[in-house]
């Protein structure tokens, strides 16, 4: 069997978000080699008229039901209610949806407030996650696949304007100024 | 009326500005900026009755604010800074494209559209294996870790919180000394200021009062003092 | 979407066998179309190389990994509940340790982050366990005796600086905040 068929029963069995790297320690291959056959997955799978999809949120990888036909699905799983988002939690996960990952202060700059309170308490409702990257002093936030999963986005480059947003050339002024 | 806008209405500095400008039908520019920031700073007042701790961010935007309208009213004696970064209106015009795209995510928000995962079975060990990195040590270091995470930050807020009131208080201050006495010195007045804010803050508080007429500046020479004089003619 | 795409989503979510008039009911469509749909649906996938099969036993149905995949996606699933830990797994292993016995809301609001899929995996490693205490309303989580033995303790109180961090004052202030 191809690595891609063994990286799609990985996929499958996990049911969960999985790292490049963890699948890549499964298969005992490089990274370089499961992120090329994640790609042709992608393409296998999200097509209109799919069943299945393979979400991407950075570097994590997940094997779901399509988010259009969540009703169906429902019948045989227990849903997850999405719940009301405030404005400003909206807001917020807006910003870190176009320009994750970003630290703290890039996104208290962006929304002109300090975003403390409402970042721990999207954390609390995991949709989004702090990492502590080697790289860099601050923590950066990002959203989690459960939040887009709830989005029935494949990935964030679908959002409208991703492209443009996400690589703004003040965001990049900003982090600068810091 | 429809002039005055619901304090809880807005989010932070950035919102109420947004939400000025909006109002008076203006595109985002520096000189509609310049044109709401009275009434931005009207606002000011009621956030350090009912949201103080929210006073700082405000009083960040406020500053630039006016720095904004200073160098506006000023243009020949400020010349424009070059390389500091982007521009009020540039970042509520950023803002402001985050606000319009926070819409179209609430929208597939609201949608309940769920993308599933499945449980598969667990496979079960058969017998007890102890994790390497879970001995009585482990757990004690990650705890350790934990509870210095956990250090409240509170003491540093409240610190914000009062310097963001004395420095609102400042611009009141000036305000009310030139009620009383005739003449002030601008020396005298920025040997209290603490910080750069605050001379910032002062300065331009005068500024806007010169705008206002309700005073005048004297300067004998270039260096010297300045001397800020109540308008008698108002 | 087409009633396909709507059997392959069932599938997959189900995680179990389905009859035939099982999914039928949750389409509402007729097991004949039913039928067809799953025909074409075998077809899709159990081709060589595919990472996913379709299982039919008589009238029951069930979305599987590939058996020629089944050494990756068992090696796969065992790797998750042996080897070490994350480190989002120890600290959550941590706090049950020393705040234990505790509810999954006092957990989640002492890590800043919702622990429900690592409490699971915990489980999973028969490393903690789940009690429904009669005078709770929600089931309380501690440690299990495997691995209190394992540890070399007596009892818990035996953890280096119990005493102390059992009752930390910033812990305690959390619960204090909500």
């Amino acid at each position: 069997m191809s690595n891609q068929s063994k990286i799609e029963s990985v996929l499958f069995v996990a049911s969960k978000p999985l790292l490049t790297k963890k699948i890549a320690a499964a298969l005992k291959i490089s990274d370089q080699e499961v992120l090329a056959d994640l790609k042709n997955l992608q393409l296998k799978y999200n097509n209109p008229d799919s069943g299945i999809a393979i979400l991407q949120n950075g570097d994590e990888w997940q094997m779901v039901a399509s988010a259009e036909n969540t009703d169906v699905s429902e019948n045989f799983l227990k849903s997850e209610v999405s719940g009301e988002l405030t404005k400003p939690q909206l807001e917020t996960l807006t910003v870190v949806s176009y320009c994750g990952p970003i630290t703290k202060p890039e996104l208290d700059q962006i929304r002109g407030v300090n975003c403390g309170l409402i970042l721990r308490n999207l954390m609390l409702r995991g949709l989004v996650k702090e990492t502590e990257d080697d790289g860099h002093i601050l923590p950066v936030y990002e959203i989690t696949m459960d939040y887009l999963r709830h989005l029935g986005l494949n990935s964030l480059t679908e959002l409208p304007n991703y492209a443009e947003l996400h690589n703004h050339p003040y965001i990049a002024g900003l982090a600068k100024e810091e | 009326m429809s002039t005055e806008l619901k304090l809880e209405k807005f989010e932070g500095p950035l919102d109420l500005l947004l939400q000025l400008v909006d109002q008076e039908k203006l595109s985002i520019t520096e000189i509609a900026l310049a044109k709401v920031t009275e009434q931005f700073f009207s606002y000011l007042d009621k956030l350090e009755e009912n949201r103080s701790e929210e006073l700082a961010d405000f009083l960040t935007v406020a500053v630039r604010l006016v720095y904004l309208k200073s160098h506006h009213l000023l243009q020949y004696a400020l010349p424009k800074e070059e390389d500091t970064g982007p521009g009020l209106a540039d970042q509520l015009k950023l803002y402001k494209q985050y606000v319009d795209a926070s819409k179209t995510v609430n929208n597939l928000w609201g949608e309940n559209k769920v993308a599933y995962g499945r449980t598969e079975p667990p496979v079960k060990n058969e017998e007890f294996t102890l994790p390497i990195n879970a001995a009585a040590d482990n757990l004690h270091k990650s705890m350790v870790f934990l509870v210095n995470r956990l250090k409240p930050l509170e003491p540093l807020p409240k610190v914000t919180i009062d310097h963001s009131i004395s420095v609102k208080q400042k611009i009141d201050s000036i305000r009310h000394l030139l009620k009383n006495g005739r003449e002030l010195s601008f020396n005298n007045l920025l040997a209290a200021a603490q910080n750069k804010t605050e001379i910032i803050v002062s300065f331009l508080a005068i500024l806007e009062l010169v705008k206002e007429k309700s005073i005048n500046f004297k300067q004998t020479n270039s260096f010297a003092d300045l001397l800020v004089t109540k308008n008698l003619h108002v």
